[in-house]
C-alpha cells in the first residue's frame, strides 16, 4: 500500500501502524464481546429457568420487524463492506456515498426500533408508563426488562456507529481524510460497525423467536 | 476494487439464513428451535467475520484476538451453565 | 477474661471433628511446602550475598525435570486432599431418610424457627442430641448464611428458594448461631443460639413449649382460608389436581418432562404456577406470590406433605 | 539543594514544568507519574477507611461507628483498594513507565488513549469521591444482590457508575499493552527476549481486556435493577441472585490475578537483579503468567461453594483451584532457586522481593485451604478469607509495588535514597503485616465471621493485635514517602545504572529522555544475558 502514509508518534513503519490500528479495534471488539456475553448470559439463565412464560412472553414481540430490521443492519453491513473495498483503492465519491448510505440505513434501523418500542409501549409491554397491564405475570415482565436493555445498549451502540460512519463520509467528502493512504481508518470504523451487526445477528433470534 | 460480486453474493445468502432462521423458529420447538436459531446465527457470523471483516485476509495472530473473545464467552457459558443444569439433582 | 470461646470452637459433632483433623493434616502439608521456601531465602541471602567468597560455579539457569516435579508433586499431594475433602462434602447433600425436619427462615435480622409439632422460637434452636436434623430454611428478604461454627458448617439462604442443611449434633451444650453472609446493617447482631439437648429434655422442652397448632395444621387451615380448596378440594367443579399422595411421587408435566414433587416443586407450583403445569390441567391456577410470606408457604408445604402416602420416605 | 544536572533538563521530566505540559501529555513516562500520583492518593483514602474498620474493630461493641457507618467503612475500603488502588497500582505506573522501554519502543501503541485513560480513571475517582461525601454504601465491595439491587439504602448506582467508569480505564490500559507487545517491539526483540515483566504485564492485559466488560454489564444489569426493577436477580420477579454471582466472580477472580501478576513480574525483575543473575527457568516463569491468566478464568465458582451453587460444579471449580495454583508453585520456587549461587545484593529492593515471596505463599496456601471445599464451608465469610487475600494483596502485591518504588525511583527521579531507610521500612512493613493479618486467621478459624461490626468478647485480644499492627503498618506505609520525597531535593544524581544490572531502561540516562531511545536499539541478547557473562566471568564474589 501506499508509502507516503503519516507516521505517528511511536510508529517507525507504515506496516506497523496500520496492523496495531487493526489489532486495537480487534482486541476492543472483543471488549464489546464480552460486554454482550454477560447480558446473552443472563437471557439464557432466565429462558432455561422458565422456559413457558418466556416463550409466551416472546411471541409478544413483533417478529416480523425484527426480520425487517436484521434486514436493514446486514444491508448497511454490505454497504460498509463495500466502502472499505472502495477506500482502499482510492475511489474517493464511491467511498463516502457508501458510508454516508450504512449511516443512513443505521439511521432507519433506529427509526424502525424506535416505532416498534413505541408500539410496545402502547401494548403496555415495556417497563415505562406506569403499570403494564398486558402483562400476565412477573417472568414476562422480567423477559420484557431484559429485552428493553439489550435492544437498548445495543442502539446505544448503532447510534455512535451512525455517528462514526456519517463523521467518516464528511471527512472523506471534504478531503480531510487521504485515500487510500488512510484506509485503514474506515477499515478500522467498519470492523466496529460490523460488530454491531453481528451482535444483532445473535440477540434477534435470543430475543424474538424463542418458541 | 474486486471482490464486490462475492460481498454481494454473502449478502443475500445473510438474508436467506435470516428468512431460515424465523422459518424455523416456526416449526420448531424447545432444545431443537434453540440450537437451530443459535446454528443459523452462528453461520451468519462467520460469514460477516471472514468476508465482511475480512478476517480471511488478516494474519493469524489477529484472528486469534477476534476469535479468543468467543472462546472466553464459552467458558462463561459452559462452567455458569454447568451449575445451572446440575443444580437440585440430589 | 471472662469471655470463653468455648461456644464458638467446641467440636460438636463428628463432622467438625473431622473437619479439624483435615485442617490439621493440610496444614502441616502447607508448612512442608512453605519452610523450605522461608528457609532457603534466608540462607541463601546469607551464603550468597555480594562480596562472600564463596563457591558460585556452575550455577544452573533451568532444569526442566527440577521445574516440572516441583510443579507436579505438590499437585498430587493437594488432590489426595481434595478426594478426601470433597467426599466430605458430598455428605453434606445426602441427609438420612429419617433426619427431623425443621424450618427455619431467615429475615433481616432474624431467625425464625418453626418445628413441625408446632413450636416455634426466634434466634435459638433446640435440636436432640445424637439425632440427624435437617433444617428447610428460606429467606424472606436477601441473601443471609446459617453459620454454626462449633458444627464447622454454613449454608447461604437464599430468597426464591429453598436450601437445606443437615448434621448430628451429639454433644449436648449451647453453641453460638451466626450469620455469615453480608445482609445490611444489623447483620452483625444476627445471631442466636444452638442449644444441643439430650432426647429426653428435648422432648420435654418441645411439650413445655407453648404449643401452636402443628404446621400441618396450621397449613391446612391456610388451605382452606386462601381458598386452595375451591380447586383441589374433593369436591370441586375445578379441573385442578387432588393433592393426595402427591409429595413425593412423579408427576408428568405438559413439557414432557416427568419431575417428582418435593418441596421445591411444591412451592414453585404456590409461587410460580405457572412454569411447571401438571400434564393434562388447564393453567389456571393464580400465583399466590404476593399473598404470602415464606413462613405460610412452608405450612402449606407442611400440609401437603402430610397428606402423602404411608410409607414413602423423605429425601431421595 | 543540588542543582538540576544536564540530564536531568533533557529528561522526560525537564520537557515543559507548566501545569499544562502534565495535563496534556501524551509521554508514557508522564502518564506513569500523573497515575502514581493518583494512586498513591486513593491508597491513603482507603487505608484511612482501613484504619477506621480497624479502630472500630478494637472493643467488641465497636464504639467509634455506628453498625451503619462501620458497613460504609469497609465498603469504601474495599472498593477504593481494588478498583482504584491496587488493580491500576502497577500496570499503570511501572507498566506504563517501563513496559515501551523494556521492549525499545517510543511509547505505547495509543499515547493519546493513554492519557484518555488516565482522564476516565480520574473521573471514576471523581465519582467514587462524591459517594463518600454523600454517605457512601453499605453492600460490601461485592455488589451481592438482591441487598444491592432491593435493600441497601446507600447510593449503590452512584458506586456502580464509578467502577463502571474505571473498568472502562482499566480496559484501554489492557489494549493498549497488548497492542504495544505485540507491534512496537525493537528489532531483535524476540518473545523470548522479553523481560518476565513484560510477560507479566502481557498476562495481566489479556485478563484487564476480557474480564473487565463483565464486571460493566453486571454493574448495568444492577444499575437498572435499582432503577427501574428489572429482575434479572430479584427472585420476586423469577430471577436468580445467584446470576449475579457468577457474573461478578468471572470478574473478580480473574481481577485477583490482574493484581499479583504485576506484582509478580517485579518481583521477578528485583529477583534476577538483587542476585545478578538471569531468572531460573526463564520458560517456566514466563509460560506460568500465561497459565495463570487463563486458568484463572477457570475457577470463579469457589467463591460461591455454600451460596446454593451446584454440588457438581462446586467440585469441579475446587478441583480446577487447585490447578491455577501450580503455576504459582512454579514461580515460587523458581525465585528461590534463582538465588542460588547469586550475588546477592542486600538492598532494599531485595527485603522487599523476599517479602512478597514469604507472605504470597502463605496467602497462596491458605487459598488453596479455602479451595478445599469441606473445609471452606466452615471458614467462607470468616476473618480466614480476609487473612487470605490481605497476605496476598497487601503482604504480596502491595509489598511489591513499594519493592519496584524502591529498584525503579533512580531511574524514574534520576536521584539515589538513603537505604538503610529503604530497609528498614521493608523490615517495618513485614513485622506490622504480620501482626495485623496472622491473628485474623486465628480468628476465622475460630468462627469469627467477617463484615461484623461487633462480637463476641472472647475474640477480642486477637482483634487489639491486629489493630496494633495496623498502627505499625500505617506508619511504615508512610516512611518511604518521607526519604523518597527528601532523595528528589537532596539525593545524588543517579547515573545510567545504578544497581549496575542488565535490561534497556538502564541503557538510558536517569531520568530517562525525552523520547526514550536515540538511535532506536537494535536488540541482540536475552533478557538476562549480561549476567551470564558476569557470573561466568567471576568464580569468587
Ligand atoms: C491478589 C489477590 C488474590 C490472589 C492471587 C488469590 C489467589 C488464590 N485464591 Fe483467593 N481471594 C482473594 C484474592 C486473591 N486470591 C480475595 C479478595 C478473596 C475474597 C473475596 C471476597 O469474598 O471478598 C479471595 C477468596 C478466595 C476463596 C473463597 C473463600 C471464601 O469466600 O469462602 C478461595 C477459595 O477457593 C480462594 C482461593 C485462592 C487460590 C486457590 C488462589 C491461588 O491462586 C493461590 C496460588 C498460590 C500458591 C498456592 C502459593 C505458592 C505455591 C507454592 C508455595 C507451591 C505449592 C503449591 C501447590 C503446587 C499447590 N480465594
Ligand atoms: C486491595 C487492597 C487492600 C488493601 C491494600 C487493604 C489494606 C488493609 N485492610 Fe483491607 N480489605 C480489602 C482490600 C484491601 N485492604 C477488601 C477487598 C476487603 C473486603 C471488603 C468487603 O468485605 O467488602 C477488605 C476488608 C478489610 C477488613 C475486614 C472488614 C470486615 O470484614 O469487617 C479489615 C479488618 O481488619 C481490613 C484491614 C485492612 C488493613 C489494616 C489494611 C492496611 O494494610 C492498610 C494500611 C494503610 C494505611 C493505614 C494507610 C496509611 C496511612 C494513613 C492513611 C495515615 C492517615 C491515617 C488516618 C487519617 C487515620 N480490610
Ligand atoms: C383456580 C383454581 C386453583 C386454586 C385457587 C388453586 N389451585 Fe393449585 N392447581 C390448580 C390447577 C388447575 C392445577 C394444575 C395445573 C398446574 O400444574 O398448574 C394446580 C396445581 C397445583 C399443584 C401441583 C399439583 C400437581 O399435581 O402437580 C399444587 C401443589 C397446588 N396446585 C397447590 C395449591 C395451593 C397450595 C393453593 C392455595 C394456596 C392452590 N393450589 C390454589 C388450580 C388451583
Ligand atoms: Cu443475615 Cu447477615
Ligand atoms: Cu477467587
Amino acid at each position: 500500500m501506499a508509502e507516503n502514509v503519516r507516521l505517528h508518534d511511536p510508529y517507525a513503519r507504515p506496516v506497523q501502524q496500520r496492523t496495531a490500528d487493526l489489532m486495537g479495534m480487534f482486541v476492543f471488539l472483543g471488549t464489546e464481546i464480552m460486554l454482550f456475553g454477560g447480558l446473552f448470559a443472563a437471557i439464557y439463565v432466565v429462558r432455561g429457568l422458565h422456559p413457558h412464560e418466556v416463550v409466551e412472553a416472546s411471541k409478544r414481540l413483533h417478529l416480523f420487524i425484527g426480520a425487517a430490521n436484521t434486514a436493514i443492519l446486514l444491508t448497511s453491513s454490505l454497504a460498509v463492506a463495500v466502502a472499505v473495498r472502495a477506500a482502499r483503492a482510492g475511489r474517493v465519491r464511491l467511498g463516502w456515498m457508501l458510508l454516508l448510505g450504512a449511516a443512513l440505513t443505521g439511521l432507519l434501523f433506529l427509526g424502525v426500533k424506535g416505532m416498534e418500542w413505541g408500539m410496545e409501549a402502547e401494548e403496555g409491554l415495556l417497563p415505562f408508563r406506569g403499570v403494564s397491564g398486558s402483562l400476565s405475570g412477573p417472568v414476562d415482565r422480567l423477559f420484557m426488562n431484559l429485552y428493553m436493555i439489550a435492544t437498548g445498549l445495543h442502539a446505544i451502540h448503532v447510534s455512535i456507529g451512525v455517528v462514526l460512519l456519517a463523521g467518516l463520509a464528511l471527512r472523506i467528502g471534504l478531503g480531510r481524510l487521504q485515500l487510500p493512504e488512510r484506509a485503514v481508518v474506515v477499515e478500522v470504523a467498519g470492523l466496529y460497525w460490523h460488530l454491531v451487526d453481528v451482535i444483532w445477528v445473535f440477540l434477534y433470534p435470543a430475543l424474538y423467536l424463542i418458541r | 476494487m474486486t471482490g464486490i460480486g462475492r460481498l454481494i453474493l454473502i449478502w443475500a445468502a445473510l438474508l436467506v439464513l435470516l428468512a431460515a432462521t424465523v422459518a424455523a423458529s416456526a416449526v420448531l420447538h424447545g432444545a431443537a428451535s434453540l440450537t437451530a436459531s443459535l446454528l443459523i446465527a452462528a453461520i451468519k457470523a462467520g460469514l460477516i467475520f471472514w468476508f465482511f471483516m475480512h478476517l480471511g485476509e488478516e494474519a493469524g495472530l489477529v484472528r486469534v484476538m477476534a476469535l479468543g473473545a468467543i472462546a472466553w464467552l464459552g467458558i462463561l457459558f459452559a462452567l455458569s451453565g454447568a451449575d445451572y443444569a446440575t443444580r437440585g439433582w440430589w | 477474661m471472662t469471655a470463653s470461646l468455648a461456644p464458638w470452637i467446641t467440636e460438636a459433632s463428628a463432622h467438625a471433628a473431622e473437619i479439624d483433623r483435615l485442617a490439621l493434616a493440610f496444614s502441616l502439608l502447607i508448612a512442608a511446602l512453605s519452610v523450605p521456601v522461608f528457609l532457603l531465602l534466608v540462607v541463601f541471602a546469607i551464603r550468597y550475598r555480594r562480596g562472600r567468597k564463596v563457591d558460585r560455579r556452575h550455577a544452573p539457569d533451568r532444569n526442566v525435570w527440577l521445574e516440572t516435579s516441583w510443579a507436579l508433586i505438590p499437585f498430587l499431594l493437594i488432590l489426595i486432599f481434595y478426594v478426601w475433602s470433597t467426599s466430605s462434602y458430598i455428605d453434606l447433600y445426602e441427609p438420612p431418610d429419617d433426619a427431623l425436619e425443621i424450618n427455619l427462615v431467615a429475615k433481616q435480622w432474624m431467625w425464625k424457627v418453626q418445628h413441625p409439632g408446632g413450636q416455634r422460637e426466634i434466634d435459638e434452636l433446640h435440636v436432640p442430641a445424637g439425632t440427624p436434623v435437617r433444617l428447610n430454611m428460606a429467606s424472606q428478604d436477601v441473601i443471609h448464611s446459617l453459620y454454626v461454627p462449633a458444627l464447622r458448617l454454613k449454608r447461604d439462604v437464599v430468597p426464591g428458594r429453598y436450601t437445606s442443611l443437615w448434621f448430628t449434633a451429639d454433644r449436648p451444650g449451647t453453641y453460638r448461631l451466626t450469620c455469615a453472609e453480608f445482609c445490611g446493617t444489623d447483620h452483625s447482631t444476627m445471631g442466636g443460639r444452638l442449644v444441643v439437648m439430650r432426647p429426653a429434655d428435648y422432648a420435654r422442652w418441645l411439650a413445655e413449649s407453648d404449643l401452636d397448632p402443628s404446621l400441618a395444621e396450621q397449613g391446612a387451615q391456610l388451605f382452606r382460608t386462601l381458598g386452595c380448596s375451591g380447586c383441589h378440594g374433593s369436591g370441586s367443579t375445578v379441573h385442578a389436581p387432588p393433592l393426595d399422595g402427591l409429595y413425593g411421587s412423579p408427576v408428568p408435566l405438559d413439557d414432557g418432562r416427568v419431575i417428582t414433587a418435593d418441596d421445591r416443586y411444591i412451592r414453585d407450583s404456590i409461587l410460580l404456577p405457572q412454569s411447571e403445569i401438571a400434564a393434562g390441567y388447564p393453567r389456571i391456577m393464580p400465583t399466590f406470590r404476593n399473598l404470602l410470606d415464606e413462613e405460610q408457604v412452608m405450612k402449606l408445604v407442611a400440609y401437603i406433605k402430610s397428606l402423602r402416602r404411608q410409607g414413602w420416605k423423605d429425601g431421595p | 539543594m543540588t542543582a538540576t544536572t544536564a540530564t536531568e533538563r533533557a529528561s522526560y521530566l525537564g520537557a515543559g514544568h507548566t501545569l499544562r505540559s502534565w495535563l496534556f501529555t501524551t509521554d508514557h513516562k508522564r502518564i506513569a507519574i500523573l497515575y502514581m500520583i493518583s494512586v498513591t492518593l486513593f491508597f491513603f483514602v482507603g487505608g484511612a477507611a482501613a484504619a477506621l474498620v480497624r479502630a472500630d474493630l478494637l472493643t467488641p461493641e465497636g464504639d467509634l461507628l455506628s453498625n451503619e457507618g462501620y458497613n460504609r467503612a469497609f465498603t469504601l475500603h474495599g472498593v477504593i483498594m481494588v478498583w482504584f488502588f491496587l488493580i491500576p497500582s502497577i500496570p499503570n505506573t511501572f507498566g506504563n513507565f517501563l513496559l515501551p522501554l523494556m521492549i525499545g519502543a517510543r511509547d505505547l501503541a495509543f499515547p493519546r488513549l493513554n492519557l484518555i485513560s488516565w482522564y476516565i480513571y480520574m473521573l471514576g475517582g471523581l465519582f467514587t469521591l462524591v459517594v463518600l461525601i454523600t454517605g457512601g454504601v453499605d453492600t460490601g465491595w461485592t455488589f451481592y444482590t438482591p441487598l444491592s439491587s432491593m435493600f441497601a439504602n446507600g447510593n449503590v448506582v452512584l458506586v456502580a457508575v464509578a467502577v463502571f467508569i474505571v473498568g472502562f480505564s482499566s480496559i484501554l490500559t489492557g489494549l493498549n499493552f497488548i497492542v504495544t507487545v505485540h507491534k512496537l517491539r525493537a528489532p531483535g526483540m524476540t518473545w523470548g527476549r522479553l523481560r518476565l515483566f513484560v510477560w507479566s504485564h502481557y498476562a495481566t492485559s489479556i485478563i484487564l481486556v476480557l474480564a473487565t466488560p463483565v464486571l460493566s454489564i453486571a454493574l448495568v444489569l444492577i444499575a437498572a435493577e435499582r432503577l427501574f426493577g428489572l429482575g434479572v436477580f430479584d427472585p420476586a420477579l423469577g430471577g436468580d441472585p445467584l446470576l449475579f454471582q457468577h457474573l461478578f466472580w468471572f470478574y473478580s477472580h480473574p481481577a485477583v490475578y490482574i493484581m499479583v501478576l504485576p506484582a509478580m513480574g517485579v518481583v521477578s525483575e528485583l529477583v534476577a537483579a538483587t542476585a545478578r543473575k538471569p531468572v531460573f527457568g526463564y520458560w517456566f516463569v514466563a509460560g506460568s503468567s500465561m497459565a495463570i491468566a487463563i486458568i484463572g478464568f477457570l475457577v470463579w465458582g469457589h467463591h460461591m461453594f455454600v451460596a446454593g451453587q451446584s454440588m457438581y460444579a462446586s467440585a469441579v471449580f475446587s478441583f480446577l483451584s487447585i490447578v491455577v495454583a501450580v503455576p504459582s508453585a512454579i514461580k515460587v520456587y523458581n525465585w528461590t532457586a534463582t538465588l542460588y549461587k547469586g550475588h546477592i545484593a542486600l538492598d532494599p529492593p531485595f527485603f522487599f522481593a523476599a517479602g512478597f515471596i514469604g507472605l504470597f505463599v502463605l496467602g497462596g496456601l491458605t487459598g488453596l485451604i479455602l479451595a478445599m471445599l469441606a473445609i471452606d464451608v466452615h471458614l467462607h465469610d470468616t476473618y480466614f478469607v480476609v487473612a487470605h487475600f490481605h497476605y496476598i494483596m497487601v503482604g504480596g502485591t502491595v509489598s511489591a509495588y513499594f519493592g519496584a518504588l524502591h529498584f525503579w525511583w533512580p531511574k524514574i527521579s534520576g536521584r539515589i535514597y538513603p537505604r538503610l531507610w529503604g530497609t528498614l521500612s521493608a523490615v517495618f512493613i513485614f513485622l506490622g503485616f504480620n501482626l495485623t493479618f496472622f491473628p485474623q486467621f486465628i480468628l476465622g478459624y475460630l468462627g469469627m465471621p467477617r463484615r461484623y461490626h461487633s462480637y463476641d468478647p472472647a475474640f477480642q485480644v486477637l482483634h487489639i493485635m491486629s489493630t496494633t499492627g495496623a498502627s505499625i503498618l500505617a506508619v511504615a506505609y508512610v516512611m518511604p514517602f518521607a526519604y523518597l520525597f527528601w532523595s528528589l531535593r537532596y539525593g545524588r544524581p543517579a547515573g545510567p545504572n545504578p544497581w549496575g544490572v542488565t535490561g534497556l531502561e538502564w541503557t538510558v540516562a536517569s531520568p530517562p529522555p525525552k523520547h526514550n531511545f536515540y538511535p532506536p536499539p537494535v536488540v541482540s541478547e536475552g533478557p538476562y544475558d549480561g549476567y551470564e557473562v558476569e557470573m561466568k566471568g567471576s568464580k569468587h564474589g
